[in-house]
Order: C-alpha cells, then structure tokens, then sequence
C-alpha cells in the first residue's frame, strides 16, 4: 500500500483548518460512498498522458466528468461522460442548491479533484471550504490544504501508484 | 456681491472675502452649463449615489469569494478565524471580510494612480502653468471618463486639480470604511469596490491627460514609431542608464540633457514597466524618434539587475522591486530614487551640488541617493552613467555565473524541493539542477520565459544556490535574441474614428474588442499573450493594448518574422492592434466605450454615468483581458472596467484576487433588461456570463473571450460573426462545439452562412425547435426574438414613460 | 488682473477665468500672512518634507516588529512566505512589509476619521454656511494641529475645507505606497506612518472643530454636566432608542425632533461608543442638560442589543459591529443605517414618506432601512422607537435565556475547549459552564467584567450554546448596578488654561498629563482603567481622556462613592480629569501640546511642524495610554502623538499592532540632544524610554507612566516630584526601588527630600558617587548636569548660528 | 512520562513555521545545554500560586530569569537572580548583539518562557522568530506555534507534572 499521508508541507497557510491527509484506499472508500460525486479535472492532466490514462480509468467506473481548463481535449470520445466547464463558475454553481449539475441530474455531494495548478486549485478550495458543506477530496501530485481530502506531497511515480491503487478500490 | 465675468483673478487680501472649494465647484458646474455641457443626475457621485446601479449589476452577476486566508488580521481584536463564514469579534463574516480586502486592494490601485496623477499634474503645472491647454489630438471628447463621472470637462491642467480632489475626497471615504466596524454588508462592500474601480478610471485619466497634453507625446496617433525592445535590444558597450518604474516626470530631464548634451549616441536609455513606455513617447508627437529602448515588464526586474549591464538605475514610483537598492549594490550599481512614494532609507541629495553627488555614488561612499530636484537629477543621471560605466569596466564587475561554474552550482543541489514549493508556478527547478549536473542546461533555458524572476527560489534554497542566476545565464543565447519591436502608444482613439468604427461595434459587425492590458504574471510565460492577440486579430477583433502587456506583445515575431505591431496597423478598425501607452493609458480603453456612447449614440455623458455604463453593457462587445494581472492597479482597473459593464478576465493566479462576479446562466430570470421603448421585460443572451473572472489555460481563453463579445444589441450579421467565431474557437481549442451555441441564435440569420444547414439540423434533433426547411426558418425554438430597434436598458427609469 | 479686497465674490461666468485651487491656497497662506501669521518652513508637508525629523526619532526609537503574520498576501504573486525576514516576490522583506503593515492600518485610521469630517463638514455647511465661526471657547489658537501642518488658520467652517483636502491628497499618497513594487525602506515606511498619524490629528481637528463650533457643543468648559452612563442607567420600561457609531450628524436630527415634539420624557436615548459621548455634548453649551445616556463602548455593544431591550437601533459609522442587523433581526429590533459607510445592503428609503418606513419596519416586513436624508431620519426615529416599543412588549419578545433553563444549557457542554481558544483573552468558560451545571453561576458573571462581548466564543461552540447569553444573564444583578457618571466632554484647553499650566508642565512641577485615550479591548477587564486613573490623579498628574476610555472611566465608584468625575474637578491643572469628548476631540491632546509650545513658549506655530515637535518632546511630560487600543484609528492617533514626540504605551493585545518604537537604554550615543544655545551636544534621560510600546498588566504600567514623564527641561523641584512618583509606584506595584532610578539623578535637589539622605547613601554604595557628606551634596556621579537654561533640540538647525 | 507533545491545536496561523512540540525530558535537556538560558516569566505566573513555585525551582538550578510584567513581586528575596524588565523591550534588545544582557554578562542564546498571556507571547515570539537566530522554548499550558520549541495544549494538572518532570531534568 502506497502512504500518501506523509508529506504535507506546505509554502503558505490559510488558517487553521488543513486538509485531512488520507491514503487511496480510504480516498476510494469516499468515492465509492459518496452519493454523487463528480471528478474535476484540469489542464495540467495534458502534461502527462498517463494521467489522462487515469482519470479516464477513474470516470470509467461512473463517475461524471467535468473537464476545466482545455483538458476537455483528452477526454472525448473515451466513453466517459465529460464535459467542459470553466472551473471558477464550476465551483460556483456547485455551491448553489439550484443548480441541477453538468447532466441535470441535481448537485453532487463529493468532488474528486485531478490535474490542476496547486495555486489555483487551493484558491477554489478556499471557495469550497468556507461556502459549501461539499466533500472535496484532492488526489493531486501536492498536498491541498484547502481541500477537506488530500494526498500529501507525492513523487510522480509514487502518485501513479497511488492513482492505481485507488482505482482499484472504486 | 463682486460679480466677475472674464479675467485673471488675484486675492490679496482675503478678509471678509468668503470662496470655499465648494463653491468654485459649483461654478466650474456651472461653467459647463453655460458651455452647453448638460450636467447629469450624477456629478461627483458618492458612496452611495449608483449604488442602485450596482445593485443591478451585483443581481446577475454575484459576488464569488475565495479567500486568500480563512483569517482577518485587520485590528487587535483579531487574528479572527472566520473559516466557515464565521464571524470575527466585530462581528463581520468571511463573505464581506473578503468584499472588503477587495475593495482595500482596488482603493490601494486607484490611489497609486491617483497619487500618480497628483504628482505628475503637480508637476506640470509647475512647468507649464495651470493655463496650459488638455490637447489629445482630434477630439472634443478629451476625458471622457471624467466627464462622465463629475461632469467636468477640464480644458487645461489647472481644471484637473478639483478632479482629483473629488478623486481623493472618495478615496478617502473608501478606504474609511476598511477600519474595524464600519460596513458589514458584503454587497455594499461590493458596491464600494465599483465605487473604487471607477475612480481608478479617473484618476488613470487624469495622469494621461496631463502627460500627453504637456510633454509633446502622441495624440490619437495611428502611425507612432516602432520602438526596439527586449533585453537583447540593449547595447550593453555603452553607458547603460536603467530606468524603473512608472512615473515618467522626473527621467524626461535625464532624457533632455542627454539630447541637449549631444550624449544620444553615447548612451544607452532603457526603462523597465511603465515608465519605459512613457519615455518611449515622450517627444515623439509628429514624427519624432523615441529616445529610449524598452527593456520589458516587471518580470525582467531581477533577470535586468541580475545581468549586471546596467551602470546606473533611476527609480521612479509603482512597480518597482523593493530589493533594486540591495541586488544593484552587490553589483555596483549605483540607485537614484527619485519620488517620495520610494526611498529606500536614501540620504535626500536634491539640495546638493551634482558634482557631489556623482563622486560619493561614484566612490560607492554612498549606494545610492534621493533626488527629488529634477534640474540636480537630469546632469547627475547621464554623467554618472557614464562614469559607472568606466568604472564598473575597469572593477571588471561579473554579474553572472560564469559557465564552468555551473555544474558545481548545480552540484550542490539536494533535491530538498524548497525552491519549487516556494517558486509561485511550482516551476520544475530540480529537473533543471539533475540536468545541469551533467552540463545540460537546456531544462534551464526552458524555464526562462515561464519564470517571472521573482526570486522566491532563491530565497527558499538552503544551499544558497543561485538558482535564477541559473536560468538567466542558461539562457543567454534566447536572451540576445529577445528583441522585438512595440508600437508607441497612441494615447487616445479620436473622435473621428469613433464615428467611423462606432456602428459596427454596436451592431456586432466588428466582432468585439479584446483589451489585452496588466502585468506579467502569466501562468506559463509570455507566448501564450502573443499567441491570444494573433488569434483574435486573424479573427478581426480590434485587440487594444497597454502597459506590460502591450510590452510583451512586442516580444514574438509571427512565421513571417513580423512582430504583430508590425504585421497589424494601429487605427481604431476591426483587425488593428492598438497600443494606448502605459498603465495610466488604460484610461482610454474605457474611454472609447465611453465615446461609443456619447458620440456614435449621442448620449449626454457629463454626470451621466448610470445612463452611459447601461449602454456600453448592452451594447459594446468588448472584454478585458489581464492575464498576468498581479497589482492592486490591475483589479482598480477591473472593477472600474465592470461598473462600466465591461467583462474582465485574469490569469489563474488571478483567483488570488480573492473575488470573482460570475452569472449564472442557468437563472433565467437573471437574464432579463428593459426595452427602452415600453419597459417591458425582454431575455438577453447570457453574454457577458461574467464580470470578472479566472481562466485557467489560453485554449480555454479564446473561445470565451468570443462568446463574451455577444450583446443584445448584434444585428443578425454582428450575431452571426461572432458565433463563427465562438463555435470556431471552441472547435480549435477545445475541440467541440460548445454546448450551449444555440441559446444565442434568435433566427436563422444569426447563424453562420456555411454551417446553417448542419447547425439547423443539430437544433432540430437535439433541442426540438421546429424548422421550415423549405424556407430554411426557423418557426420555434429561440428564446429570444431578433429585434435591432429594441433598447435593452437595465435601468428602469430610462424606459419611456419612467420619470 | 482685478483685485478684491473683501466682500462676497460669486462667480456667475468664468470663461477665461483663471482660478485654481492652488492659487487659492497661496491666497489662503498670504491671508495668513497678512494676518500676522508668520508661516514656517514646511507648511502642507509632503510625504519627504518632514522626513529628516522622522529619522531623528527613528534613530533613538527603533521599530521593533512582532509580525501578525508571516505571509504577505498583497497582490497575486502572493502569498509570500517572509518568514526569517525572507523577501517576497517583489522583493520587500518582513521588516519592510511590517512597517508597511503598519502604514496600511494608520491611514486606514487617519482615514476614518478625516472621512468622518469631510461628512459632517460638508453637511454643516449645507445648514450653517461656509461663513460659519468657528468658536473652541476662549482660544486665539483654535486650531493647533491644522495650524502647525498646514499653515491654515482656520477661522469658519469654509475654512475647513482646503485642510481636508490636504489630508486627503496626503492620505492618497500614502495609500498609493501600500501598492506592491513602492517603497523598499522600512524606515521610509516609517517615516510614512509618522506622517500619517499627524494627518490623522488633523482630520480629527476639523470633525471636533466643525461640531462643536455649530452644535452648541461645550466650548472649553470645565463644568460640563455628569451624564449617566451603564446599562444598569437605561430605563427599558420606555421606549429605547439605541444610537450606535461616531458621527453624531444624523442622531441630532432624532433628538431635536424628540425636544421639539414634547418626547423627551417619553423616550430613552442611549448611545454606544462616540456618537454616544457626542449625543451628550450635543446643545449643552452654556448649562443645557443632556439629551441622552451613555451605555458604553464597542465592548457593551453586542451585550446591549442582546440584551432586548433597544426598540429600534440606529447605526452611522466607525466601530459598529458588522451583524448588528442580523443580532437586531432575531429580537425583532428595526435597525436603520444612516451613513454611506456603512449601509449593510439595506434598502434605500431615503426618499420615502416616513409613514411608509414606519409601516414597513413595524411590520418587519423590512428588518431596517438605509436613511440619508436627516428629516426623514429625525421622524421616523422616535416615532418608530415608540411603535416598536409597543410592538415588541406584545410580540413578548424575550432575549436572554430563561433563569432556569440556564443549567441546561451549561449541561449541554461537552468541554471541548473551543470557545476558550477561540475567546481573544482565552478566559476560562469551561469553569463556568461545570459550575453552571451545579446552578452556580458566580463564574459566568465573574467573566462579565473581562468579557468584550465579541461573539467569538458563541461562533466557534460546536453545540451552539449561547455563551455571551449565559454570561450577560448571569450578570443581571451586577448590571442593574453598572452605573456611573461622565463628565461631558468639555472639548478643548483654552488659553489661559495653558498660560496659567504651561511652566509648571514644563518644568515638571505637575509631574505630568496621563492621556487615557482608547478603545475597550483590555486585557483583563475595565477597573484596570480606574486603578491607573485614580492612582496617577491622587498623585497631582494631569488625566486627559476621550473616547471609550473616557466611558469606561465613569463606571466606578471609589470607596466613597464617588466616580473620579464627580471627585476630580475638570480644569487644565494638576490633579483634575479632564474628559474632552469622543475620539475626534483626542486631537485637542496634542493640541494642547502644541499650544503649550505656542502661547506659554512662544514658538511659531504655523507651519513649523518640526520645531513644535521638537519643543514638545524635550519638554512636556506627557504620556498616552490606549490601554485597550483595538481599531487602525487608535494606532493612527498613537502615530500622531508619537511624531510630536510623545509617547504611548497600548495594553498587550496592542502588540498585534505588529510594531513597537523602542529606545535602548544602554546605547549611550542615542541619548544626546544639542544644546539649542550653542549647538553643542548633551546627554538627556532615557525618557520617554519608547514612542510605542506595549505593557502587560496596569501595575506594571504605573511605574512606566511616572517614569516616562521625566524631561531634559525638568527642573530640580519637577525632577524630584516625577522621580518621587517613580520610586513610589514602583515600590507599590513592584515591589522594589526600579534599577534605573539613579540614571535620572542630576543633583541631590533632585532627590525626594524625604528620602534624600537613604538615597545618597544608595548611590554611594552601589553606584560609587562621590558624596560630600557634610553639605549632603554629590560631588560626582551624574551622566548630566542640571541646566534649567539648557535648550534642549534634536534639530540642529535651530541651534544659535546655525542657518 | 508526561507526553506534551499531542494536542498542538490553534485558533490561527502566522505561516509555515510553527513549534516543535517537546516532551519535558527534551525541553530540560534543552535548557542544560544552553550556553547561557534565560527564563522569561510574566504576570499570568501571579494567578497560580504553583506556577511560582515551579518559576523559582527551576531558576534555583541557576537560571537567570527576566521577570515581566508585575511578576517580579512574586520572585523577590526568594534566592533567585530575577530582574524586572518590560517584555517587548526585552525581546528588542535579545535581539540585539550589543546589549549585555540584564546583568551585563553577555547575551542569551536560549529563552524560556512561562507564564505569559497566550496571544501577547505569540507576538512577543513572532518578533524573535523572524528577526533573531535565538533559540525560543515555551513551558506553557498552551501550544505557543512562534516558539522553536513548545509543549503542546495541556490541562493544568499535566502541566504542573510536566514542569516537575522537567526541573527533574535540569
Ligand atoms: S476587523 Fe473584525 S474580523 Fe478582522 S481582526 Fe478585527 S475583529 Fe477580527
Ligand atoms: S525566480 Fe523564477 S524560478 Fe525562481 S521562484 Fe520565481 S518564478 Fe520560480
Ligand atoms: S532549494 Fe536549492 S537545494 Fe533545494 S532543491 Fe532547490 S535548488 Fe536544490
Ligand atoms: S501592467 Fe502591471 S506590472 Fe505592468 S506596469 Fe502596470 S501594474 Fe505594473
Ligand atoms: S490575511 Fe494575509 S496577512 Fe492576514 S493572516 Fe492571512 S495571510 Fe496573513
Ligand atoms: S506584495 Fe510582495 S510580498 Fe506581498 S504578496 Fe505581493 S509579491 Fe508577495
Ligand atoms: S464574547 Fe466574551 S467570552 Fe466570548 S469569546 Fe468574546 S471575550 Fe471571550
Ligand atoms: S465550545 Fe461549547 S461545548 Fe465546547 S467547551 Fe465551549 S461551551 Fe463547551
């Protein structure tokens, strides 16, 4: 089992609520038990194919897509089901009980997020954590400290590993 | 009661005698009147006075926090936690915490401006007196944001003085309400954080109009000269005299001795961010030769400093790194600041002799001084440069690494990630280092462009490795190579070209402006600005520029080795590319909106701000683009951009602004104006869908940047050449159609010539509206109906039988 | 040129008319000058004009910084880590940025205040015109502060208008520098805060100069009336009108419309904070009786409202809690806003017929309303409070919980210790709750006193149990009895006041003034105040207070019964208490300093910032004490009095200020003036021994007040009193002699007489002085000599023969 | 053994760089392996007539100790070399490589503190943390996050065991 609870430096803080560090099994298990989740993906995904490999490997166990940033690009025609949207007015509508979700089908409840820039991603997270009582669960290469989930500071293959070790447990 | 018609007046003796400030205001007011300016409902508003405007704009477009912290350490109550929206001890939540941290940062902006401004009117005035007449070329139209905010219309630098006392007075209220216990509602915080932006406006004007109009720079001159820039632009042989800094006042008398010494050929000029810009103009009305070289943004601060060429560096104000005293020092340079907002702790020599001066800075007595004479500064600047240069030769001064120490530099790297945790852009420096172990230093040539040279790594690194040293002397070859051309700025779009290009923007046959203005804090380096430009001037877009951004424009050279400014002309027409000038030129991207409307359309403008900001929302398809924005003065001139109408988008270090206004298409009452004609309720396209936001990659830039250009006011031609070019976008770079393409089709006319058939398919099959396919019409199905005459408003009390 | 002499000019058409705002101030500045106002060297300072005197203090006090925070989280290169004093991406260091911290939040203060009177400025001219006199009471020097900045003797409310323009152009100058990429120098940042402070005090002169000239305000009156203050004073069987914030403007409107209507049996007004103290001041000029009761500071705010017993609460700016709406909403307690400062998103009913913002507010169909316009203000007021009144009492509206429901909420504690860490003092509340559970709540209402009613604790308790409600209901008892009495404020020191003081101050025979100025965030609850006042009064010092801490003055009675304002009578003299109004009036503190320098020394007082500085520090032994300092305003009056050379200690919350002015005591080279009679240098005492600093606990800070009393212009007899009163309290509240008294000993008359023969015998022994037994003299021992004719300057300039 | 090192919650932060908890045996080894230590005690020392005892046992292993605010009374002709001095004039002059110290021997490289106010430490700490290399060492019930070193949260009991374990160590 890959521990990817274990470095959670960080460069700068935001308060006194951090991230729970967690490790793929337990981040599987959320997946898994989670009502609705919805996986997050963005641009920094197109910098290494074997993680578009992934997340495509993460949305084929159901799991609805919505692609930010141009990362929409790898993902068609995969046979999963992704779509584009801008992550700032993503974060936004997922807030806002009104909003029916990328589908129609209603708000998602614990959002999977893969492939970002840490600095905006932890920015959007600052959004979640302090407006929404959404779930949010990071499996980025860094620790995100604004998430309510995340790994720790991984090494690249030490991620893929672990990526593979919670595909498995979806 | 002394009643006087014309004339100077002198007060010597003012006993008894009672003018107020006030007063004169009134009579400036009055002073329009009589000229025939109708004042509006809003001169000089306050706080609170379009608030009811804002109120409007903040109803579809709503406030998005993401807090930069989950604290707020405004006072001693404090640090609050407010995690959660909680409260602090005084009560405030996270939500209007984060408005109010906006609204200091945007008041932070317009003061730098403003105070900008002050100086430099100041300054002027001093020289040319306050009779000296506002002159921007062909136009009666010279400060259109002024106007429409006070309802001044200031004909000479003395009239811009009450301007920013009204200015300062609102800043001034502004920042009161960031004390402790004032404001508590986040949406009146956000009604302050327009307030503010607008104000920037103001004051950015102001600024402009005093510098073009007193230092001979161009006036809505199309065809300004190329001006060399790039850090391989500079000769580094001769006595090189860097410039920093914004405030182009006190370097005018370095760049008038030099000339009038004859020095020109034996001195090498180069400015850094605005103020480089500035003195690129300065002079250059009706054909002169720009008598500096532009070196770059703020990213090229510290790769400029760190490369050792400069001899002596000038300072002025804004954007200036706080560590040039320290960096130079190390390298000998010598530092003169020359403004008060920036003295790094300088002995103030502007009372003594330059002779003085130039030996203690000269035997590095002392590193630098204070000269805020700028007679003592003009002949100690390029004398000095010129001594430092010899000097600094025969000290054989070496700035850089050399290139057999790079390996051992690189050797002592222990992969300990500090540098990358701390570099803003998570840049890939270890990969870099592992290279450079084995000599290969191509990795660190890769990271040139993307760095913005902020030093963090440097500090961060426990070996004390000089790690942008690194990357700039990796990179020296790309370096020589980094020359490229910018076209001076213009200054302001004349009211001729309004009247010409004014119908097609409205009607959408002009498919939109793009203002691709603000900083260098790109997310992945400087090409990308290029690479939006090109695609959107290809396009037809008129793409307006200004300060850092029209900067980095200049640096790439398309497949033909044109640089755009070269490639494109500079007119206000689809398919031009406008350099205004420097930051304070922003002025006149809002401005030209403003003309839109007072001269395309006639609409009153002088106190007439509400009535002016509903037209351009609904009518003018254009959007601004700061994608390396990082300043306060960048989010000033947002927020003024958006209670104008005018959508803005930054980068993604832009969502550490803190706040974003985003619409939410899916609220279909959200989505509705007035039709001026009936006050009825009629559906707008959801374009803009935001007033401010972030975008993350440039691929997912350019189809937005289309679809924001969309407004209710396109004709069936505007309408169908901006969903080309939307569909077309989106189908480039993100590889489908969009999704939501057909909400904007009100009948088949709108809809691009070529693909009419397949779309009419796609929204037959996929939305189920109802085709006549013999007439190719469509019969059901839109959501909004196509009516040109239509005069959407968000303004009720605009509609025709309103008060 | 057409020349007038006096008379009213009204300017009905200026083309080619030339009057400029800066004419006028040269207009202005020769009125002066005709007047007999010599003007000084440095009149409207610019941020760099007054920057060598600040480097003066700089060198003796040294910034100290305590960061709030590592990071900086300025712009979007953000957020930089500076720990270690580390750069940040544009290169500013932790240093540079904590003085800039510092900046931030002075202006912000300097801000609140100069925006409070340009409001109340601008809305007394409208009522009284600018010809409006302005009358402080017997003063020719009326306004010390506006006169020694900026030149300008003010002599009507017009008048007032130019100085604010001033401050705020300054103000903006300043805000433009917090702008990433500005100043680098931490001392030049300093410098910037010591100018913003003394703009600060200007600000405050023009609000205190505009209200108590047109509002029948006391006008240096001694025998103000004792005005009720407490919660325990507020009769809640009548209807309650609670006023909360600082700018008394629209309140009058509320309370001439109660006179004028025959209400003011029939109604309760009470205030909170300064609006409060303002409402007491308001028409008793001449004997009138107060029109209101004070409740108390920010610290009884959300007590108060909790408490239920406001029928309608109506709010205008500064230090008002930000969810005063929303506390107000679950009460069923209408609020109306009645500033553009803060409008908390209400609607604006401005415009509307009072009878229909009645309705509306009565029937909670709106929970309040946003009310610019006064008239409208000053109806809806009382007439709503008394419909409220009614309303609530049959709505049966209850606030805090129910006596015996208390023990089950305690019970419901799980001790998770939440809101103990989260309470900013971290007072024991778990305690409370488990004696709560048992019945006993002795330990709630023992945390009454110390509790600042900020909310933290109710916000962060995971079972929502409401912890300030269960401390306030505990403390029934004890708040039926907090009342007390305050001495309205008397506004400002006239002249002969300082005629007749001015020599015993200044040579130190009334040891000194003790300003007790400030907020009420103290760290251990409001009797320190009273301790520290009753002390240093008993002991013949001067106590000025203002403000809050005036307040909190009033609410204890010695062991007679007494408050110390009916004890102590209220004259410029020793031993008297001098209250002299709100927060605004504290510029009548450094402007009693200054005019000490002005009428007693004679010094030229218009625009000769420097020299009255200097005077000051060298001779008034004056020390400010914001011993519950929590707002940007209390650091701002701090920096202020601090450029005069005064010093001020803040409690220990203050040390989230983030920055300290410190001496060091063993730099002996710090400690020299020159002597002004022959510019030769002199050691001085290491007194005032800070310009800011923060203490820990009041018996700490006794001995500190006394000691930074001592001056170099102390003659023997004020020497021996302050060294007396140094000794004493030391021995009183330290337990011991202090260490460095001996360094304050010039001569054996220095020496308490009582004492003088234990004393010398001390200084034989431990310090090895030569004493001549015989005459009881010291022969040799002292660092300085007694010199009464010695003149004392930090400014070489003003040394005989020098320029 | 008393472990102190467990609970180090936080109501906020200040940045990246917080305390390392230690347990009473490392803190005294600390304290001996000074060079020349420093005990700083305060006022909050008066509400506890224990904590003077413990203030004044570990002086009596020959700590000089700096008493601020109004402790001092407390630590009079009790045999130990205390000294009164304002602590924010203290930390100014730590700081400083030309002061000589309170009793003119010379400066400190190790401060201990004990008896403060929480938030008014923290600043205090803030200050030294940024500013000096001084090695900074919090005996306090509370988790002091600005210190080098610190015990974590504890209950007063464990405190006072802690303190006893630690005077055990000097
Ligand atoms: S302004 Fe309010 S939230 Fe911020 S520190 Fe002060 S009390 Fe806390
Ligand atoms: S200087 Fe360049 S590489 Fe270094 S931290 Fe800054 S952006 Fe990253
Ligand atoms: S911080 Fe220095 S030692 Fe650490 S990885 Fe970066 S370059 Fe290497
Ligand atoms: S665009 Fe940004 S970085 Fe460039 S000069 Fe303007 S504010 Fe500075
Ligand atoms: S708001 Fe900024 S300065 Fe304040 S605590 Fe947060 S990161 Fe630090
Ligand atoms: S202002 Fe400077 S230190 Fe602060 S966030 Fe910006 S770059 Fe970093
Ligand atoms: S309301 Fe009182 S007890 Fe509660 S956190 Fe604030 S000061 Fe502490
Ligand atoms: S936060 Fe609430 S539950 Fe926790 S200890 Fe305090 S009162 Fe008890």
């Amino acid at each position: 089992m890959v521990d990817t609870t274990k470095n959670t430096q960080i460069y700068e803080t935001w308060g006194r609520n951090v991230a729970k560090p967690v490790n793929p099994n337990v981040a599987g298990k959320v997946i898994t038990k989670a009502k609705r989740p919805l996986l997050v993906v963005a641009s920094e995904l197109l910098k290494d194919e074997k993680l578009v490999e992934k997340a495509i490997a993460i949305a084929k166990k159901g799991i609805p897509v919505a692609a930010t940033g141009h990362s929409i690009t790898a993902l068609m025609d995969k046979g999963i089901d992704a779509k584009y949207i801008n992550i700032h007015s993503l974060a936004t509508f997922l807030g806002d009980a009104r909003w029916s979700g990328l589908d129609g089908k209603g708000s998602y409840d614990t959002i999977v997020f893969l492939g970002h820039k840490k600095y905006y991603l932890n920015q959007v997270l600052a959004g979640l954590k302090n407006f929404t009582d959404l779930k949010t669960l990071c499996i980025e290469r860094h620790y995100m400290q604004n998430s309510s989930l995340s790994f720790g500071n991984l090494k690249a293959d030490v991620h893929f590993e672990a990526l593979d070790e919670l595909i498995d447990n979806l | 009661m002394t009643d006087i018609k014309t004339g100077q007046i002198s007060i010597d003796d003012l006993e008894n005698v009672q003018i107020t400030i006030g007063k004169i205001v009134g009579a400036i007011e009055k002073k329009a009147k009589d000229e025939g300016v109708k004042v509006g409902p809003t001169p000089k508003p306050g706080i609170s006075t379009l608030r009811s405007w804002d109120h409007k704009i903040l109803s579809r477009y709503h406030p998005v926090y993401t807090p930069a912290c989950d604290q707020c350490c405004y006072c001693t109550y404090g640090k609050c936690d407010l995690s959660g929206n909680k409260e602090g001890a005084c009560g405030i939540n996270m939500a209007a915490h984060n408005a109010r941290e906006t609204l200091l940062r945007v008041i932070t902006g317009a003061a730098a401006h403003s105070a900008h401004g002050r100086h430099i009117l100041h300054h002027l005035i001093d020289l040319y007196g306050n009779d000296k007449t506002i002159d921007m070329g062909p136009s009666n139209l010279l400060a259109p944001n002024t106007l429409a905010v006070t309802g001044i219309k200031p004909e000479t630098l003395g009239d811009l003085e009450e301007v920013l006392d009204y200015v300062e007075e609102q800043i001034t209220q502004l920042l009161a309400t960031i004390q402790v216990g004032q404001e508590g509602g986040a949406i009146d915080f956000e009604s302050k954080i327009l307030h503010g932006g607008m104000l920037d406006h103001v004051g950015m004007e102001v600024s402009e109009l005093a510098q073009v109009s007193s230092m001979q720079m161009p006036k809505s001159d199309p065809d300004t000269p190329l001006v060399e820039i790039g850090m391989g632009c500079i000769d580094a042989s001769k006595p090189v005299l860097l410039v920093i800094g914004h405030n182009v006042a006190g370097v005018t008398y370095i760049m008038d001795y030099i000339h009038d010494h004859e020095l020109d050929d034996k001195i090498e000029v180069a400015g850094l961010c605005c103020t480089a810009i500035d003195m690129t103009r300065y002079k250059v009305e009706n054909g002169g030769k720009p008598r500096a070289k532009i070196v770059g943004t703020m990213a090229k601060e510290l790769k400029m400093i760190r490369s050792g060429v400069a001899d002596l560096i000038v300072v002025d104000e804004q954007c200036v790194r706080a560590d040039v005293l320290d960096e130079a020092k190390k390298l000998s340079i010598p530092v003169i600041a020359t403004n008060e907002k920036i003295m790094y702790g300088l002995p103030d020599r502007s009372a003594d002799d330059p002779k003085d001066i130039i030996d203690d800075l000269a035997s590095r007595k002392e590193d630098g001084a204070l000269i805020l004479d700028f007679h003592v500064l003009g002949q100690v600047g390029p004398e000095l440069a010129i001594k430092m240069s010899k000097i600094r030769d025969e000290m054989g001064i070496k700035a850089l690494p050399k290139e057999e120490d790079m390996q051992g530099l690189a050797s002592k790297c222990i992969y300990c990630g500090a540098c990358e945790m701390d570099c803003p852009d998570n840049l890939p420096i270890m990969e870099a280092m592992k290279a450079g172990v084995d000599s290969d230093l191509s990795k660190f040539e890769y990271l040139h462009d993307k760095c913005i040279a902020c030093g963090r790594c440097d500090q961060a690194c426990p070996k004390e490795i000089p790690i942008l040293n690194l990357i700039e002397k990796a990179s020296q070859k790309l370096i020589r190579e980094e020359k490229g051309y910018v076209r001076a700025g213009r200054g302001q779009i004349s009211d001729p070209e309004i009247r010409e290009e004014g119908v097609n923007l409205v009607l959408g046959t002009t498919p939109g402006i793009i203002a691709m203005v603000g900083c260098s804090n790109y997310a992945d380096g400087t090409r990308d600005y290029f690479k939006v430009a090109d695609e959107m001037l290809k396009r037809n877009y008129i793409v307006v520029t200004s300060g850092c951004a029209a900067m980095d424009l200049g640096m790439y050279k398309n497949e033909e080795g044109e640089t755009l400014y070269e490639k494109y002309p500079a007119k206000f027409l689809a398919g031009n590319l406008i350099n205004v000038g420097s930051c304070v030129s922003n002025s006149h991207i809002t401005g030209t909106a403003i003309k839109v409307a007072a001269i395309f359309a006639q609409r009153q403008v002088a106190g007439n701000y509400e009535e002016i900001a509903d037209y351009i929302a609904n009518r003018i398809g254009a959007v601004g683009v700061a994608w390396g924005a990082y300043s306060q003065k960048a989010v000033a001139i947002g927020s003024g951009c958006n209670r104008l109408g005018i959508p803005v988008v930054v980068g993604p270090h832009g969502s550490k602004y803190r706040r974003a206004l985003i619409g939410k298409p899916y609220e279909e009452e959200e989505w509705k104006v007035y039709d001026a004609r009936n006050g009825e309720q009629m559906p707008i396209p959801t374009s803009p869908e935001f007033m401010l936001t972030t975008v993350e990659s440039v691929e997912e830039l350019l189809p937005i940047l289309a679809k924001n250009c969309i407004r209710p006011s396109d004709n069936n031609m505007g309408r169908m050449i901006k969903l080309t070019h939307y569909i077309e976008l989106s189908q480039k770079y993100l590889g489908h159609m969009p999704y939501d393409w057909y909400n904007f089709v009100r009948t088949e006319t709108d809809l691009p010539l070529a693909k009419r058939e397949e779309l009419l398919k796609i929204l037959e099959k996929e939305h189920g509206w109802e085709i006549d396919w013999k007439r190719k019409k469509i019969l059901s199905g839109p959501s909004m109906k196509s009516d040109v005459s239509a005069q959407p408003t968000n303004v009720k009390r605009l509609c025709k039988g309103e008060c």
